[in-house]
């Protein structure tokens, strides 16, 4: 079984590291750059990746910046609503620490909301510098199976070894 | 060894073939993914960017679609727990199939069909009205309101394009006297194409294809920024990879009814003859029929990065007001046209 | 045309309405919430939810000395960096008593016009993707890239530029600067022309704008309404000739009013304010003086290698004192026009390094009224087209 | 409305050197009074409500800045409206029913001072949730900014994988 497993893993990588699409959840001002992302001058789409509308049919959650606490509900209802495998990219310095708002006492910090990721430093980042991790977030699931690991889990050895370990 | 053969055997019995290879299932699957991927490319060049592309960069992100269903394959699928679960299962499955049943009465040659029949055209037609019946009952079992504005929207539609969709086409039989699709492109190669015979009908059809399927600037069912995704804004995974194939599927298997109706079918295939019967007869009208069809189906598709949508009543209004008038229209232009052939046949 | 009935009349709401939610998470909203009611496909009651953006600069601002505030009114709409941040510098030398030298202006002004240009192409593609126009909107922010990038040459940065200084600007205008903007204005001209071809020309686009969100004159004075919003229903109202600040009491320009007040107004309010934008860099660009980018009295402070980077580079570097400044107590607004409308700034000093109270109120805020009451009588697949062509910027409204 | 009464309103006020606005110091009975007046005379929108707080004196004061559209006359372009308010429990008359654009504005000052607003149609808060700030209103001087400081914990600064 193994040795039919790791072909499907590995396919099963590919093809969602290629359709990562993003959920329309702003969050904050680094919104700008994220539409920016997706227009002529940088096009992600040509990495397979398209926003779209909803949280049921979408995979990918980018936090542009800030999280109110107001909006770290609506983050963590989009997030759960979310069909696995699910990633997140952390955009902006905002979603690091607070970034410029540091102390503010509106803001939490999202990685307290959801697990993330990828984080891209900068305020606002470049939109470059979001379709790199796009890109690199692409590597990652590649590489370290971040996909298929619990489709066919049971197949796999990380799945057994986590079976063994607990 | 023999459970093979005879499996490749049952593969190879016309109506199963016909079916599940081609024109069926695999057929349209694949020309699923080409018309997506080739939707996103085409407005990806008019919007000064490249659309899909390093997925697979030297087929130019043809692979995109394929990855794009591998992920809904392999994603979870939710049902909410509010939701009315069997309708909910069974109403986008039971609408990509049944939106690609009208093909058993589409014949791709007059050699090559699924099941001979002599009311083909009325079998295919009433075959298309069934899937918007689903796409409600999927908004509705959704058990969520962006869900039941977008049915009661689909709802409202289907009746205003049905009507102009099947008068157009009863108008172009009366012009041709038969409920066969066989004898109807028989005629068209005789006369000529019915485009040319009715263009008013061939018209309305155009755009009641083009309200059925929710192209541009119909899209109201799933219209974002006001219904998210309209009836199927509560599936994910596969489910949802299957609704948003329905409208696709459907507008293949219209376009393949006009092109049988209006555009001659496989008109020029006559002309060809190699003496091989496969060719002759299946191959060639069948790629002809094909190759109209996704021609159709793409200029339909374009027209997403020209317009924007319409508002529902807007749409009603064009439906009821004007296409339908001109549907009926049509109706009289075929009594004049059937006056005339009648005279000369 | 006809205008349907307003709501801000009343009129009796049915017991069984459906209640949407609509947003955060929502293709049709941005960062804000809106609970709409319908009654059928009319809306009969918006309820505007604000505030998943409030970032709490007000009262960062108190705890952060003078300069330091840039950076964060700047986040209110990183989209329009210059001309929201004006506003606070207006105020803060009013306070100050100090007036930058000539040439800053006319730099503070060129830079102002651009970013309002950006501003405006971005507003473009949001209502353009409102509408179900896909192309609109990757024209529009293909094209706003043009902006952005000549802003970057002057400023350093794409969009939050952290340009001006009390009392001068950063930087001086880069050689080549004004080729480059003579290129982007022919360029955006062109273009405009093929937007009227597919968008503003579009019978299905037409349809959708025309007489729809109809804002009448009296309604926008009514609720003070700021902005292309407001000039588009008839009230000419522009800080920029009321209460001119920098540069522009010395250049020409013409301020676009429309009286329909609808959506497809509101529009082409700002294409021609476009073109007035560009009008105004064109004469400044001509009209510059030359002299110093900084006021004098920061100016005596450079030590010797500051004013060689200031000779050499034209980049004005911060003195330690501007840092730590000390406006004597008192009170000072200031007026600034955005892309969106007018910023009001006031503060409060009580002569210490930070401010006692700075308050800003922004356009977007005192637009939100609009959904309140422009939206109900009209139906769900209105919303877009009006929310889109109002322009609003829910971070800017929750600062 | 008599040019004379007018012109007693904006005599009530003095010009502040520094900006040019016309300055009117009130007490929380004239408010709406004054508002009204200054309506007629054609300020015809309120710019902004807001407060500043002084916890020494123990007072919050209200300033209600209302313009108008269109100025072509020597008129002072922007009047400020200052009404001390008790601190303890800060109450003013609301100012919906002179200038409906006042609506907003209110509920902001409500949500970030306390000030309630009689009359106000909707009093709520607008930016901030009543379940994360109950009877906490941030604008105040006595809610101090709370000092956060970096966030670290062993292990944090390595390469995970």
């Amino acid at each position: 079984m193994e040795s039919l497993a790791k072909p499907i893993k590995k396919i099963v990588d590919w093809a969602t590291s290629f359709s990562l699409w993003p959920v329309h959840l702003m969050t904050a001002c680094c919104g700008c750059e994220l539409a920016v992302t997706y227009a002529p001058r940088l096009d992600t789409e040509r990495l397979g990746s398209l926003p779209f509308t909803h949280a049921r049919n979408t995979n990918t959650v980018i936090i542009e910046g800030a999280v109110t606490k107001k909006m770290a509900r609506a983050l963590k209802v989009t997030y759960e609503q979310m069909p696995h495998p699910k990633f997140v990219i952390g955009m902006g310095a905002c979603a690091i620490d607070g970034g410029l708002f540091y102390n503010s006492y509106n803001l939490v910090k999202p990685w307290k909301v959801v697990p993330i990721n990828n984080y891209i430093p900068g305020c606002p980042p470049r939109p470059e510098a979001l379709t790199q991790a796009v890109y690199a977030l692409q590597k990652e699931i590649r590489e370290k199976e971040l996909a298929s690991y619990k489709f066919l889990g049971f197949l796999s050895r990380r799945g057994k070894k986590e079976k063994e370990s607990s | 060894m023999g459970v093979i053969a005879t499996l490749i055997d049952l593969l190879m019995w016309p109506p199963v073939f016909y079916l599940v290879i081609f024109p069926g299932f695999i057929f349209t699957f694949v020309l699923l993914i080409i018309l997506i991927w080739a939707e996103r490319k085409v407005a990806g060049r008019i919007q000064m960017r490249y659309g899909p592309l390093e997925i697979s960069p030297r087929l130019a992100g043809a692979l995109q679609l394929v990855a794009d269903l591998l992920r809904y394959l392999t994603q979870e699928i939710i049902i909410p727990r509010r939701a009315d679960r069997f309708p909910y299962f069974i109403a986008p499955i039971a609408a990509f199939v049944l939106g690609m049943l009208p093909i058993v009465a589409i014949p791709f040659s007059p050699h090559y069909y699924p099941i001979p029949m002599n009311d083909s055209i009325l079998i295919a037609a009433a075959l298309t009205t069934i899937p918007p019946l689903l796409t409600i009952l999927a908004g509705w079992a959704s058990n969520n309101k962006f869900s039941v504005i977008g049915g009661a929207r689909e709802s409202y539609l289907t009746a205003a394009y049905e009507a102009v969709i099947l008068i157009s086409i009863a108008s172009i039989v009366l012009a041709y006297s038969t409920l066969d699709f066989t004898k109807a492109v028989m005629l068209q190669e005789q006369i000529t194409w019915g485009i040319l015979l009715n263009p008013i009908a061939a018209l309305a059809m155009l755009v009641g294809i083009m309200m059925a399927t929710s192209r541009f600037p119909f899209e109201i069912v799933e219209a974002e920024p006001e219904v998210v995704m309209g009836p199927y804004t509560e599936y994910s995974g596969i489910m949802y990879g299957l609704c948003m194939g329905i409208s696709y599927v459907r507008m293949f298997v219209y376009n393949l009814i006009f092109t049988l109706l209006f555009l001659g079918g496989w008109h020029p295939a006559g002309l060809i003859s190699t003496g091989s019967f496969v060719v002759d007869s299946i191959l060639v009208p069948g790629a002809i029929v094909a190759t109209k069809a996704i021609v159709l189906s793409l200029v339909m598709v374009f027209a997403r990065s020209v317009y924007g949508r319409y508002r529902i009543d807007q749409a009603l209004a064009a439906g009821w007001g004007f296409w339908f008038v001109i549907a009926l229209l049509s109706l009289v232009v075929s009594i004049g046209v059937k006056a005339i052939i009648g005279w000369r046949a | 045309m006809t205008i349907p009935a307003q709501a801000i009349t009343t009129r009796r709401i049915a017991k069984d309405v459906l209640e949407l939610h609509v947003g955060p998470q929502h293709p049709g909203s941005g960062h804000m919430r809106f609970v709409i009611r319908l009654d059928g496909d009319i809306m009969v009651e918006v309820d505007p939810d604000i505030g998943f953006v409030h970032r709490t600069m007000e009262k960062l601002a108190e705890n952060r000395e003078w300069l330091k505030a840039q950076p964060l009114f700047e986040r209110m709409a990183i989209l329009d960096a210059a001309n929201v941040t004006i506003g606070y510098f207006l105020a803060l030398e009013k306070l100050l008593d100090i007036e930058p030298p000539p040439r800053a202006k006319y730099i503070r002004t060129i830079l102002c016009e651009i970013s309002r240009i950006a501003s405006h192409l971005y507003g473009f593609g949001i209502l353009g993707i409102f509408l179900g126009h896909s192309t609109a909107y990757m024209w529009f922010f293909g094209d706003r890239e043009v902006f952005i990038e000549l802003a970057e040459r002057l400023t350093g940065q794409r969009l939050t530029y952290s340009f001006f200084l009390p009392g001068g600007v950063r930087r001086d205008i880069p050689t080549g600067f004004k080729d480059d903007f003579e290129k982007a204005a022919r360029y955006i001209e062109k273009r405009l022309k093929e937007y009227e071809a597919i968008f503003m020309n579009n019978p299905v686009i037409r349809v959708r704008v025309e007489g729809v969100g109809v804002l009448t004159k009296d309604m926008a004075v009514r609720l003070g309404v700021v902005g292309p919003n407001a000039r588009a229903s008839g009230v000419k109202h522009d800080i920029r000739v009321e209460e001119p600040y920098d540069a522009y009491p010395e250049l020409d320009f013409e301020v676009p009013v429309y009286k329909e007040g609808d959506a497809l107004a509101r529009f082409l309010q700002r294409v021609d304010e476009i073109r007035e934008s560009l009008k105004i860099i064109r004469q400044a660009l001509k009209a510059m003086p030359n002299g110093p980018i900084i006021h004098e009295r920061y100016l005596r402070m450079y030590t010797k290698v500051m004013k060689e980077v200031l000779e050499t580079q034209g980049r004005a570097k911060i003195p330690a004192a501007m840092i730590n400044l000390r406006p004597p107590a008192g009170e000072a607004y200031a007026r600034a026009e955005a892309a969106r409308g007018e910023y009001f700034y006031y503060l409060v000093s009580n002569g210490g390094t930070k401010p006692y109270r700075a308050r800003v109120v922004s356009p977007s805020f005192r637009n939100v009224l609009l959904f309140k009451y422009l939206m109900p009588g009209y139906r769900l697949a209105d919303f877009p087209a009006i929310y889109g062509s109002l322009d609003y910027f829910p971070p800017e409204a929750d600062r | 409305m008599t040019a004379s009464k007018a012109s007693e309103v904006l005599s009530r006020g003095t010009i502040r050197g520094k900006d040019g606005a016309l300055v009117i110091n009130t007490t929380v009975e004239e408010l709406v009074n004054v508002a009204r007046e200054l309506k007629e005379l054609g300020y015809t929108h309120v710019v902004s409500i807001t407060a500043i707080d002084y916890p020494q004196e123990n007072k919050i004061v209200l300033v209600v800045h209302a313009s108008l559209y269109e100025a072509s006359d020597d008129r002072p372009k922007v009047v400020e409206i200052r009404t001390e308010l008790n601190r303890e429990s800060p109450v003013a008359p609301t100012l919906t029913g002179v200038w409906p654009s006042a609506e907003f504005q209110e509920r902001e000052a409500y949500d970030h001072f306390g000030i309630v607003f009689d009359g106000h149609p909707d009093l709520r808060r607008v930016l901030l949730l009543e379940e994360d700030f109950k009877g906490v209103y941030p604008l105040r001087k006595d809610f101090v900014v709370p000092e956060e400081g970096i966030e670290y914990k062993e292990g944090w600064g390595e390469l995970r994988g």
